[in-house]
């Protein structure tokens, strides 16, 4: 690496070191990933955990007598393990429910929960600064049984404004918000935000999409209800995600989609839905993913959350400071201006450049970027803006991506002045 | 570093047209023809107004948002048809077309000496370099998709 | 390889080969894989797909600019071309949905086609050779609008009884029926099928999830409407499957799952789904995952799908002819006898020694097989079993296999004599 | 090969139970107490009834079917508590609860050689060889939960 590397507490090399894609060439540039909101790097110890998966284990789980079938059944099984572990679920594994991700786990939760729990005028409060996966589908479920699908304000600091709260909970069934935002970088205060809840006597849900793989996460502590996740944000596979619940809960929940699996019997006049994280897993799984999944489990308790925490937190703040004084003010970062209870999330707004003529220059440069709405149109519709550049930091980032960020941004400043 | 590709895409004229735009406004509906044209993946939104009287396109007017490339496309765009007869504006369409969908490489062969037909199109010639960024098509070709619903819509009123 | 080897006009040895998982020795002995029908073995070229994905290409799918995210999305976009090429879809990759499986396939078509076009009374036809996919979600669509769900019954022949189908045709607006049952091995007369389906007004669905594996599949030719099918089972990866239907169907179908990717537009107050297969695919879609499915298609054609149902089924020939000659009646066929028509499952049913009995002492030669209701509890129900000891064959399959089946199945019968 | 676990599951006495089941059939219920169990990964299906009466257990039948394992385990389980009064019934099926789960390795040490709590088990140790074939354990319990189910219905009437 030519550029001079500021080392912090933490020692991201070796993490870098292990992510084969950090490898790759880009425009005759090595990669700079600034992209880990949208997806991550999974280290080599993923990819061949799914290798080895399929050239060692591969089978159908559940009602598999012979061998290799015994041992992809405890690969899954192991990985409902390693997530209930992870995230503190008080009940263990029995409470980990295997989706293909965030988005279909807030489907599972609208459509499952939320049908059987919810009726018209109930309330479901939601932010304006929630991912569309905490939005359609409760706007789908508000067709069907008439609630009420409610917005907290975004104050101008980019938090969540709670002024109003106690009026904003009025027939609040559930409290649903994203633990930190994948467009500000924001980190929403869940502890205070339960409490709340419960003091309401509502259900709480967390989108756990970015801060899962930011922060540690302890459902039990947080006293939260109910959490939805991706994998492929935690350095493992896409095509996986974990919907959580508290197992009283979860017993509670009607089937959602239906098929093999997720009976106990199959009649030609009906069926009886099987209990527990089963009911909820129609269909084949998604068997090699969970085997990722453990293995980037297994690497980031290995790295230790509070140090992946600590060392993005020392990346935004250097960030945030050389951003501000590199270009005065031509690219303003949209999101907390101060790195207190904020992740490595930097929405930028470059003066006269769009984001997508800013991803372009930047790609030039190998630095990886996304552009767009990010999925989250109300809040951009909040702030006035159709789209954000956006970087963000995984725990392979070190300030030298932050070097050829700046140098790429200048690049694109000038192009355009 | 080569940065080649890039002049490529950022060509003075498109800048210009960026940050210049022609026939930016509005235009009163009826008389004149107001569509709307959206690219969901970019973002890109934009509404032409268009004014046909007796075959020809007399007024052209446009709002909306976008990136240099959808924005110098849209300017470019309504430079190129302003004052043309329908069956002109349907040759520069075509033309622009096949613009878009041209092989990088034959591009790359003919380096700065852009083909024939290039050459024909004037000014528009200057969004040949998008085709080297397959994703910014899109965005090239959102105004001439809005200008052919309205012509059609145009010519059947 | 010890035994004699009687070499078929197809050289599965090849494609043996090249299946890392065939190096397994279980017990030892060699991997004897006779469970296709439940999941398949990846070629080396699948599992190098995806981990080449991850190691050079990996980022987040649409809206991306970056190269990376280009190439990640070209590799998506690509597999729904690779598709929709390899089922002759008539309206091409505008045609594919990507979604998690054959279940998740069949949940689509009920809950956004069915619960849009279907109203109370109307029949969905399906047989009672159905998977517990084509059932179940039909179910479930009963209870939220009243229809009906009717069964074509599985004559003692064990192939659809279609002698009263006119009258069972009565109200019908959608039959959905299995191309092969995964039981019975039994291939069903889907252009035949299809013909009457459209005489009487009504829909033609397809349960791709064993056909599509071992026949070549042509919507066009044998011109069905909805067709759904699982990856795992056609030498691809756990974790994706396939919805097709005609784009004229798909344009007008609503959302089904909702989150980012499916929208147009989302405000405080509404959204606007997309348009296309997008409008389907909520959320980060598998994107690893496709990769291993163009990949998975590549080896297939490369095979040739007519090769591979040639070569299998020799092999159900040589192993019907076998058994019989071996157990003299103690080992049942549960399916037709009579190789035409028939794809290579075979379930068995072993005088005296219950299926899961069967399928632990087969692992003790190494067999794999499968014992239970194999999700087809209805059919099951319909000859008095609780389960048989199923076997099924790939393209990877040799006669070895039949040799140390029958070599197993002589000890399972002489154990429990 | 070795088929020495195969042995160890399938050991005569199992064979035995499974090929004639001790006390299968039904009893009036009421007297008797009615209970079903389920074991859907196999479909092992078990309907058990019991008499309890000053404490003892003076009957026990069972109808159902499933595999080997689960069938033996069954007659075996009816064998060892019928006549028995409560308490001795919930010694049985603590021990065997603890047989299940022995680990695989504390077996093989101890090899033909039961432990002491194994041999006071009686026959029933003769299921000790499934905690070799962890899928099968769920098999092998079938039966003793729901005569758990079933002894707390009878203590509670
Ligand atoms: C005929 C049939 N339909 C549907 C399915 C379900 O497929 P999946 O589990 O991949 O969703 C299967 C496989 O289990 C099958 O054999
Ligand atoms: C906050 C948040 N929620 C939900 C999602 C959706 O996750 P997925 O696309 O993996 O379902 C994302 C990521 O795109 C996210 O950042």
């Amino acid at each position: 690496m030519a550029r001079g590397e500021r080392v912090t507490s933490f020692d991201a090399r070796a993490v870098r070191a292990d992510t084969p894609m950090m490898k790759r060439v880009v425009n005759g540039r090595p990669l700079t990933y600034l992209d880990s909101a949208s997806s991550s790097l999974p280290p080599r110890a993923v990819i061949e955990a799914i290798s080895r998966y399929y050239e060692l284990h591969h089978a159908n789980v559940h009602r598999g007598v012979y061998t290799t079938a015994n041992e992809a059944t405890e690969i899954f099984e192991g990985a409902r393990v390693a997530v209930a572990d992870f995230i503190h679920a008080p009940g263990g594994a029995e409470e980990v429910v295997f989706t293909h991700g965030t988005t279909e786990s807030f489907n599972l939760l609208a459509k499952s929960w939320g049908a059987a729990n919810l009726r018209e005028g109930d309330v479901v409060l939601v932010s304006e600064m929630e991912h569309h996966a905490n939005i359609v589908p409760w706007f789908q479920l508000r067709e069907t049984t008439g609630i009420e699908v409610r917005f907290i304000p975004v104050g101008d600091d980019y938090r969540l404004d709670l002024t109003d709260i106690d009026r904003l909970m009025d027939g609040v069934r559930l409290l649903s918000v994203t633990g930190m935002s994948n467009v500000l970088g924001t980190i929403n205060p869940l502890g205070e935000l339960a409490a709340l809840a419960h003091r309401h006597g509502a259900l709480f849900a967390v989108d756990g999409a970015q801060s899962i793989a930011h922060l540690p996460t302890d459902v039990a502590a947080l006293d939260i209800d109910f959490l939805a996740f991706s994998a492929h944000k935690m350095l493992g596979p896409t095509g996986l995600g974990v919907f959580w619940t508290r197992r009283e809960i979860l017993a509670d929940m009607p089937p959602f989609l239906g098929g093999g699996g997720m009976i106990l019997d199959v009649r030609t006049d009906g069926y009886t839905p099987a209990s527990g994280p089963t009911r909820f897993e129609a269909g084949t799984p998604a068997i090699a993913e969970t085997a990722g999944l453990s293995a980037a489990i297994r690497y980031l308790n290995g790295l230790g959350m509070d140090n992946v925490a600590a060392h993005e937190h020392e990346l935004t703040i250097d960030a945030l400071e050389r951003l501000e004084k590199e270009f005065s003010g031509r690219v303003r970062v949209i999101g907390p201006a101060d790195a207190t209870s904020r992740g490595g999330v930097l929405s930028l707004d470059v003066e006269g450049v769009h984001p997508h003529d800013v991803a372009q220059i930047l790609d030039q440069y190998g630095v990886c970027v996304r552009p767009g709405h990010h999925c989250a149109k109300p809040l951009m519709r909040r702030f006035g803006l159709a789209a954000t550049a956006r970087a963000s930091f995984g725990p392979y980032s070190l300030t030298s991506d932050t070097d050829v960020l700046i140098e790429a941004l200048g690049e694109a400043v000038s192009l355009f002045a | 570093m080569t940065m080649s590709n890039l002049d490529d895409l950022y060509r003075e004229i498109i800048l210009d047209h960026y940050r210049t735009p022609r026939n930016r406004g509005e235009l009163e509906s009826p008389p004149a023809v107001r569509v709307e044209g959206f690219n969901p993946l970019c973002g890109d939104e934009l509404v032409l107004y268009l004014v046909v009287e007796d075959g020809v396109v007399t007024n052209i007017k446009m709002t909306g948002h976008g990136c240099s490339i959808s924005q110098a496309s849209s300017s470019l765009m309504s430079v190129a048809v302003k004052g043309k007869s329908l069956p002109e504006v349907e040759t520069v369409m075509e033309r622009f077309k096949e613009m878009m969908t041209l092989k990088e490489r034959s591009l790359d062969e003919n380096g700065e000496e852009a083909p024939l037909d290039l050459r024909s199109l004037g000014e528009i010639a200057a969004l040949a370099g998008v085709v080297k960024f397959p994703v910014r098509i899109k965005c090239a070709t959102l105004a001439w998709k809005t200008l052919a619903e309205a012509v059609a819509e145009a010519s059947s009123n």
